[in-house]
């Protein structure tokens, strides 16, 4: 059980490994975070798995710190820091769709 | 434990590969994209480490708040981008650079394979101590009786970074509300999840406090899941940032440290020595100074990240342009 | 090899990024954030030794746990770093909102009236 | 008894993975940011979600299921937010008024399908 519990754990953060070309290619900031939402919720799922198979105990806290502020990255993305005074109209839609290069 | 293995190589590998990205990226945001990812790598590094501790306090500062915190940076920093890249030091220069880090990397790693066997270490002084404080959980030991200077230090030291961060505010700024965390322009589902998720961080943050005497977790853990949700509220715009010239909010960001020096230099009358607790009653001074201290770090890491002040015509400005 | 001996290699390597990142990056923020790695890496070394020195506490039989004292060094650390990351974001946001720019270099004077440019 | 809880946890930990599998492929793919929402917050859901299920028979009772399926539903939460948010701000800015005929097949702005599945 512990190999097989171990291995799926293995499995999904090779798989959210993957995802993380998006961060790579981007094009927009968007696709970024969304990248980084998915290795979040990917690396619960991956705490969780190894919390119960190493049998440490306090892995489910950790899990519920994260999935507690899973959210805040895009919080920060979407509020864009609140630019101070200038060019306030590009403020999150040019965040969000600016491109890269 | 081969299995283990791979799951450890397969994390070294995503963070490792997300190190590189945070370096080479082009554009910042996209860099700072990659440090919240990091961070959240970190926090399942230390969970393999056995650090269940630090694992908390990496999920709750290295991924929430940090990454709050670089990546309303980058969003503010973007226009002044551009000449970044003229700047860029030639190629011969990055590749001896690269070098001597390089070198500088292959003699850290030739420490950590060269580390003494069996290692040394104080775990077992710990262990053998612990019962003296009442305490469970030995890190919260350490951090509370064998290493307190260190922890009052610390928590005098967040004081004066605050001071420093409010002391960043134009001269017509000060006294004013922190100008960093203007509710944002959405409407929908943001205030909702002000609404909603408080209060099960709430509880989480103080069971957090008052586990952390037995079990993993602490004041800092519930402090920063505590300044988490306060930064959550005000952001949507439902609460405003306190004014700096506050008196009572002043008084809350120094209750922490004046009762951890105050029960301190009662120890040198009770127990004979500066942070020194009574035998009788070590449990419940510790328990005192963890909630002064939850208090004091958890309005300064809210207002680290609320920024410096700015003047009140341009605060009311701002939250009017976002609604 | 092990996975704790895995993960130390691991934090030379981000000590030796973080360095180049510091060094070659001319952005100030990818500064703070190269300077962050560094310190990460520094940490996780810190994470290594504790795990081994956990090693006594199996042997004596009272659990896995690691040494607790070098962890408790790194929560210290991780909050006095986030304070020190704060200040250094913010300076740097000040420094562009007066000056114009995202990078240290100097070679270009801040004009002198870049105290009245945020209040327009 | 153990075995067929051990065989739960295999067929509902392998299902989960197969969604994170299934978001990552969408996110890999799909060609424009709201349908990689949509296949993002499947993987969030449902990919979880069915792990979480998976591991509630080898958790201990009661204290470890709580931890778990709270994990889950706080996971909801933010993954369901966090999709109204990414979409609002990726919203191209002509649907606010109209919906031009060429609009990308991916819903109606007001019902978009990033977020309709929570």
């Amino acid at each position: 059980m512990t190999t097989f519990l171990l291995g799926a754990a293995a499995f999904i953060l090779g798989t959210v490994t993957l995802g993380l070309v998006r961060i790579l290619r981007g094009p927009g900031n968007a696709d970024r975070m969304l990248a980084a939402q998915l290795l979040g919720t990917g690396g619960v799922a991956a705490l969780l798995l190894l919390g119960v198979a190493t049998g440490v105990g306090a892995v489910s806290e950790v899990g519920l710190l994260l999935a507690l502020l899973a959210a805040f990255g895009s919080v920060a993305f979407v509020t864009g820091g609140g630019r101070s005074s200038d060019a306030s109209a590009a403020d999150t839609r040019g965040a969000a769709r600016s491109e890269p290069e | 434990m081969t299995s283990a293995l791979v799951v450890d190589a397969a994390l070294v590998l995503l963070v490792l590969g997300l190190a590189l990205w945070i370096t080479a990226a082009r554009a910042a945001y996209g860099a700072a994209v990659g440090f919240v990812a990091y961070g959240l790598l970190l926090t399942l590094v230390w969970v393999r480490l056995a650090a269940v501790d630090v694992a908390m306090t990496e999920a709750a500062l290295g991924s929430g708040l940090t990454g709050l915190l670089l990546l309303g940076a980058a969003a503010r920093l973007a226009p002044y981008e551009a000449d970044e890249h003229r700047r860029r030091p030639g190629t011969v220069l990055r590749v001896l650079v690269g070098v001597l880090c390089a070198a500088i990397a292959a003699g850290l790693a030739a420490v950590v394979l060269l580390l003494p066997d069996p290692a040394p270490s104080q775990a077992l002084a710990v262990a053998a101590h612990l019962p003296a404080t009442g305490l469970g959980n030995p890190v919260t030991g350490v951090l509370m009786a064998y290493r307190a200077v260190d922890t009052l230090l610390e928590s005098v030291v967040l004081v004066p970074a605050l001071i420093g961060v409010w002391s960043l505010s134009t001269e017509m700024g000060w006294g004013g509300r922190p100008g960093f965390l203007t509710p944002c322009r959405s409407g929908s589902a943001l205030p909702l999840l002000a609404r909603v998720l408080p209060p099960f961080g709430i509880l989480v943050g103080i069971h957090l406090v008052w586990a952390g005497a037995d079990d993993p977790g602490g004041k800092f853990q519930g402090a920063a899941v505590l300044a988490a949700m306060w930064i959550l509220v005000m952001v949507a715009g439902l609460r405003e940032p306190p004014p700096v010239s506050d008196r009572l909010m002043r008084f809350l960001l120094v209750v922490g440290p004046l009762c951890f020096i105050g029960i301190g230099a009662a120890g040198i009358r009770l127990a004979g020595a500066f942070l020194a607790y009574p035998e009788a009653y070590a449990k419940p001074l510790i328990l005192a100074i963890e909630a002064g201290l939850t208090i004091s770090v958890t309005a300064v890491l809210g207002l680290l990240l609320a920024g410096p002040p700015v003047p009140e015509p341009q605060y009311q400005r701002q939250s009017r342009r976002r609604s | 090899m092990s996975g704790t001996t895995l993960f130390g290699l691991c934090a030379a390597a981000l000590v030796g990024l973080g360095l180049y990142g510091l060094i070659c990056q001319p952005g100030a923020l990818r500064k703070i954030l190269a300077f962050n790695l560094i310190g990460s890496g520094v940490f996780l070394l810190f994470g290594v030794i504790a795990q081994r020195g956990g090693g006594v506490l199996a042997l004596a039989g009272t659990g896995a746990d690691g040494d607790p004292v070098p962890q408790a060094l790194v929560i210290t650390g991780l909050v006095v770093a986030f304070a020190a990351t704060a200040i250094a974001v913010t300076l740097l946001v000040r420094l562009a909102e007066t000056s114009a720019r995202g990078t240290l270099e100097g070679d270009e004077p801040p004009a002198p009236e870049s105290s009245d440019a945020r209040r327009t | 008894m153990r075995l067929a809880l051990d065989l739960f946890t295999i067929v509902a930990v392998t299902l989960g993975a197969i969604f994170f599998l299934a978001g990552t492929v969408g996110l890999l793919r799909f060609p424009d940011t709201l349908t990689r929402l949509h296949a993002l917050t499947k993987a969030d859901n449902l990919g979880l979600g069915l792990v979480v299920l998976g591991l509630l028979p080898q958790a201990t009772a009661p204290l470890g299921w709580i931890g778990l399926i709270a994990v889950w539903l706080l996971a909801l939460l933010s993954g369901a937010t966090v999709g109204q948010l990414l979409a609002e701000a990726v919203r191209p800015p002509e649907w606010d008024q109209t919906r031009t005929p060429d609009a990308p097949p991916v819903g109606h702005p007001n019902a978009p399908e990033a977020s309709s599945h929570d």
